[in-house]
């Protein structure tokens, strides 16, 4: 699988997205600086976590407007995968690519942890390599991850399928103490209607090493290169 | 001698000498130093860079007799932060500074601040900073302003720490009432940089241009270092000087700017502004090398309309950094910080005039000789008496609980023994990726990126121990790091220093520095430890009333092959116990007898070196040759507080049969005796163990199983792991939850 | 000229941070407050000295980047 | 009776909120924006109809949590 990472000002996971494409596709990524006007041609493009500009104004409003998203969602529009991890899934509801918002925390911390999600739905470009309704573990390191859509768009979005993850605790209930932000529905991370582009809050890149304390983050980068097989 | 213009210029009073802190001897100094009356630039640049903060006019003295030495060390102090080799040309570089004062005042932007500019100490140097530690002390809890402290405090080494993404991977936090009226935030930064690439701050080069780079000036901060060095009384809380902002987000675009700039060959000095912004970078990277500066203070990129001089080289403003750069590389340099939108100007020049020279619409307004300027601060022999360390208390005569299990539960759920959890959490303890084991070990473990190194940090101090026996708790902190460095399985390499105390001038204080100071040469001495850099913060005081001693301590370790590193939680049923040290009952100064018995008397626990060295190298080895499943060192509250968190960190029960002798069970679970650790291992390992330990003259004893639900603990008490939990993870969100 | 800018939340969207003000002024023994809603506020200097063009101008800015229109309104005030 | 709260930046305190903002919108294109600072703007719902007393309570609540007077100052409108 060919990929690249797109890095603003201040992202800060853009390492280590880098590193687990790398050690789980083989191939070194290509590196995309905001400023790029062009993309290469790449089957997925990464938003990786971060404070681009510092999270200053809102999270991710300054990076959704810099030139090389234009690129990204050219990309995304003939098809391309395109992933947002943490501030890249905050970018990609600032720039509308994604429904919904995220919002400050409810408890209005940040907060870094290991929390459980449940994967929705297994057949997505995403999830395949999951099992329907299996809990994983996965970090979250955020400080707005409250995800909040309006009523219609939240139905629309769960009748969809579009939700990909949700939080919930051991056995597998999106109870509201498994829930680390607030989110609506406890949704951790949610696709859009075509199913190309995904936008979680946890960091799937952090746990892809038993030295990192587990491996359940190879599935998400695994299903991806499944699902261009 | 160039003309020094006068206009404009006040006249240098003696009052005007004293709101400058400096005292009657250092004003004729100055006189002698320039040869004439300063202009108020000049006095400004005097009074902060011989401030107790920039000078270390009362310590020196005695810093200068720590061990700074060992094969490893590469640069000791002296340096923006120390450098030890840790193999295959790379080098792990790190320090501790203190951000007590601007803390009380401000907590958030004071510990981010706090944060930015050790960060900037690292990066420096050269290296990439891969973890952030916090060393932390709140007042009692019970105080009125402690919640708003903690809470400011811990967002604002979140806010800063998070942003720039270096994972904050651990640190300490206590509570005393000594620290009611002033608090310490104490910051230490880790980085790792390649041996062939480290930056010093020394210039040189007749000719070369010196560059600024990063924020524009502003008036924040102004006399920031002289604050630091002056004692608190109420009101300094209603002058709130201008507080320093911070701004991550530019501090990430310099250490990624800095680190690509030093990847190239122009760079021949770099000093980053800390205290007393341009004075001190300027001074230091011209004295260091011997050579004068000319700056033109027009250039430098102003905030705000109007500054003058003395409030350009007072200023504060945060990360900024000043450049010496080869000739003919400046359009090349400034490629760089264009790309990451920071400001970058040339202001100045090098010289062979060996003096400070500062020009300002057209006119000279201060020509300082670097040399005396920093070599002549005023060094303090200052007085002191020797701290008299108090009586042993016998374990008997200490009655013991009416329920052992109780005692437990209080003590795991107490303000100092509770999870930190709250804390952490609000710490990206995990983005670069490399974190390998997590706040609530102890150790936190950071892999060299794609190696099989790994770096072991711990913070510690017992301020109750240092405060009762500078001598054996300046000891003891150290002990402590190395034993935390060693229960990973790290070998533990150097250590930097916060040496927080109250007013120097005042013998009984003084005396306790002298002791601690003592007791920190003679650790890092019998355990090879050298310091290789540190801060001193004085007049840690409020209305007369001093914090308890608090030399903090940073150690860092180095495990070669950090497959092997253990954690403090026993994975398998069925593991086998051992407790590795005697075990004397020393119930003086401990968790115990303060949270039980509402008594903070005694003698600390007596620490002795060389066992401390023996039974550290026995854990070391056994847990290097794969023998050992768990490792936990005993300290605050002793061998019961060390199980149930073992326990607690695995989910698991364990049974437990002490063979306490003579000593009251009490103060066999609950002393503090020092030198012990507790590792777990497979049974079938137990044979092998036990003659190592023989070989090595090492006392263990096994002590029980890991089995069932429970901390089962025979004669003393049964309570389920749960319970234990329940206990230990309440305390601080239920305190930080309810309004004051 | 100087244009303020105010940015609040739409109507029914949530905002934990107005909420978590309104419970800490509860705890905080302050009696009778029935909502509390937390906007940004945001001064601009201008160089221009054309009002109309000012007004627009600021208008397209909260646009596009501003507010986020999902979930934000603006108002913008020129003086 | 609704209070309008503005909390916003003393002077001479760095706002690096503003000047990101500032450059961001150069960088989309946006001249002539001399300078940019970032505030607070806090609608409280009260229940009290006495305009003097909600002066005065919000003026203590200001102090007391809304603004953070080491850096901010304040201004309140009670309509
Ligand atoms: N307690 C100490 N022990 C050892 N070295 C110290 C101690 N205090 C200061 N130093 C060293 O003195 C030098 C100057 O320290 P400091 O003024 O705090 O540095 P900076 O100016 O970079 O903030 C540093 O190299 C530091 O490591
Ligand atoms: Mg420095």
């Amino acid at each position: 699988m060919k990929s690249a990472v797109v890095t603003f000002p201040a992202s800060n996971c853009n390492r280590d997205m880098f590193d687990a494409l790398e050690k789980i596709t083989g191939q070194r990524p290509h590196e995309i600086w905001h400023q790029d006007t062009d993309v290469p041609n790449v089957d997925l493009i990464a938003l990786p976590g971060g404070f681009s500009f510092g999270d200053y104004l809102r999270c991710g409003a300054m990076a959704a407007r810099s030139p090389a998203i234009k690129a990204v969602a050219a990309h995304a529009e003939r098809g391309g995968n395109v992933i947002g991890v943490c501030n890249g899934f905050q970018v990609l509801t600032e720039m509308g690519l994604l429904p919904g918002a995220l919002m400050r925390n409810r408890s209005l911390k940040f907060v870094c942890k290991t929390v459980q999600l449940k994967v929705e739905n297994e057949n997505s470009t995403f999830t395949n390599a999951y099992n329907q309704g299996q809990v994983i573990n996965i970090p979250v390191a955020h400080h707005d991850g409250n995800y909040f859509a309006d009523d219609e768009t939240l139905a629309r979005i769960e009748d969809n399928g579009q939700v990909a993850f949700r939080y919930v605790n051991h056995s597998g209930e999106a109870t509201k103490d498994a829930n680390p932000n607030g989110s609506q529905n406890n949704i951790a991370g949610i696709m859009n209607e075509q199913g190309n582009i995904l936008g979680m809050m946890p960091h799937p890149e952090r746990l892809i090493e038993d030295a990192q304390g587990g491996t359940d983050g190879r599935g998400f980068f695994d299903s991806i290169i499944n699902s261009l097989n | 001698m160039t003309e020094i213009i006068w206009e404009n210029n006040p006249e240098i009073t003696e009052d005007l000498v004293k709101e400058h802190g400096l005292s009657e001897d250092e004003h004729q100094l100055m006189i002698k130093i320039l040869g004439r009356t300063p202009t108020l630039t000049e006095l400004g640049i005097f009074s902060v860079m011989w401030s107790e903060h920039c000078s270390y006019k009362s310590s020196k003295l005695h810093l200068k007799t720590l061990p700074t030495k060992a094969p490893w060390v590469i640069h000791g102090p002296g340096e923006n932060a120390g450098v030890i080799d840790i193999g295959d040309n790379q080098a792990a570089i790190f320090k501790m500074e203190s951000h007590n004062h601007p803390s009380y005042i401000e907590p958030y932007q004071g510990a981010a601040t706090g944060v930015g500019g050790i960060l900037r100490d690292v990066f420096t140097m050269g290296a990439r900073p891969i973890a952030n530690m916090n060393a932390l002390r709140f007042g009692s809890p019970e105080h009125h302003k402690t919640r708003h402290l903690l809470s400011g405090v811990v967002e604002g080494i979140g806010g800063y720490g998070n942003c720039v993404g270096v994972p904050t991977v651990g640190g300490e936090t206590n509570f005393h009432p000594s620290y009611d009226g002033n608090i310490l935030v104490n910051a230490m930064a880790v980085g790792l940089a390649d041996q062939d690439k480290i930056f010093l701050s020394a210039a040189a080069g007749v000719g070369n241009p010196v560059i600024y780079v990063g924020s524009k000036t502003g008036r924040d901060g102004i006399h920031g270092a002289t604050m630091a060095s002056a004692e608190f009384t109420e009101d300094s809380e209603e002058k709130r000087p201008t507080v320093q902002v911070g701004d991550p987000f530019t501090e990430k675009l310099l250490i990624e700017a800095c680190i690509e700039l030093m990847s190239t060959d122009m760079v021949v000095a770099i000093q980053d502004m800390g205290a007393a912004g341009l004075t001190s970078s300027s001074v230091e990277m011209a004295s260091g090398g011997g050579v004068g500066f000319t700056i033109n203070l027009d250039e430098v990129p102003q905030r705000e309309e109007g500054m003058t001089p003395y409030e350009m080289m007072l200023s504060e403003s945060q990360e900024r950094m000043l450049v010496v750069l080869k000739p003919d590389r400046v359009e090349e340099a400034k490629k760089i910080f264009v790309k990451w939108d920071l400001d970058f100007a040339v202001i100045g020049e090098i010289t062979d005039t060996g003096n400070l020279t500062l020009n300002w619409q057209g006119k000279t307004v201060a020509d300082i000789p670097t040399q005396p300027l920093a070599d002549n601060s005023p060094e303090y022999d200052r007085p002191w008496v020797k701290t008299v360390a108090p009586d042993t208390i016998d374990p008997a005569s200490v009655a013991a609980p009416s329920d052992l299990g109780e005692a437990l539960l209080k003590m795991v759920g107490s303000a100092n023994m509770s999870s930190r959890a709250w804390i952490w959490e609000q710490y990206d303890h995990q983005v670069m990726a490399d974190t390998i084991q997590l706040p609530g070990g102890d150790a936190a473990v950071v892999r060299v990126h794609d190696t099989d190194k790994a770096l072991a940090i711990s913070t510690d101090c017992t301020p109750r121990y240092v405060y009762a026996d500078p001598f054996e708790g300046g000891k003891q902190a150290v002990a402590e790091t190395w034993r935390n460095v060693t229960a990973v399985g790290a070998t533990p390499m150097a250590i930097t220093d916060c040496l927080n105390f109250g007013n120097p001038e005042r013998p009984d204080i003084m005396g306790q520095f002298v002791g601690a100071i003592d007791g920190l040469r003679e650790a890092c001495t019998v355990l090879d430890y050298p310091v290789i850099s540190g801060n001193v913060s004085l007049y840690n005081e409020t209305n007369g009333t001093g914090i308890h001693p608090t030399p903090a301590i940073g150690g860092v370790g180095l495990l070669k092959d950090s497959s092997k590193m253990v954690t403090i939680a026993p994975k398998n049923d069925g593991d086998i116990l051992v407790l590795v040290g005697e075990t004397k009952g020393h119930i003086g100064c401990t968790q115990y007898l303060d949270i039980i018995e509402g008594r903070e008397e005694g003698a600390p626990p007596p620490v002795d070196l060389e066992i401390e060295k023996r039974n550290g190298d026995f854990v070391r080895a056994q847990i290097q040759n794969g023998s050992v499943t768990a490792c936990h060192d005993i300290s605050d509250g002793g061998l019961f507080i060390a199980l149930a968190e073992m326990a607690m960190a695995s989910g698991k029960g364990m049974e437990i049969a002490l063979n306490n002798g003579d000593v009251p069970l009490h103060a066999y679970g609950f002393g503090e005796d020092q030198a012990r650790y507790i590792i777990s291992l497979p049974a079938d390992k137990l044979g092998e163990i036990n003659s190592a330990a023989d070989k090595a003259g090492v006392i263990i004893e096994t002590i029980g199983v890991m089995q069932g639900n429970s901390l089962d603990i025979k004669d003393a008490m049964t309570i389920s792991v749960e319970e234990l939990l329940g206990a230990h993870d309440a305390w601080m969100p239920s305190y930080m939850s309810t309004e004051s | 000229m100087k244009a303020r800018v105010h940015i609040t939340l739409k109507n029914g969207v949530l905002d934990p941070q107005g909420k978590a003000i309104q419970h800490a002024l509860g705890s905080l023994g302050f009696d009778g407050v029935d909502d509390v809603r937390q906007g940004k506020y945001i001064e601009l200097d201008l160089s221009t000295t054309d009002k109309a063009a000012a007004e627009a101008n600021v208008e397209e800015m909260c646009k596009k980047l501003l507010a986020n229109m999902v979930i934000e309104n603006y108002s913008i005030e020129i003086e």
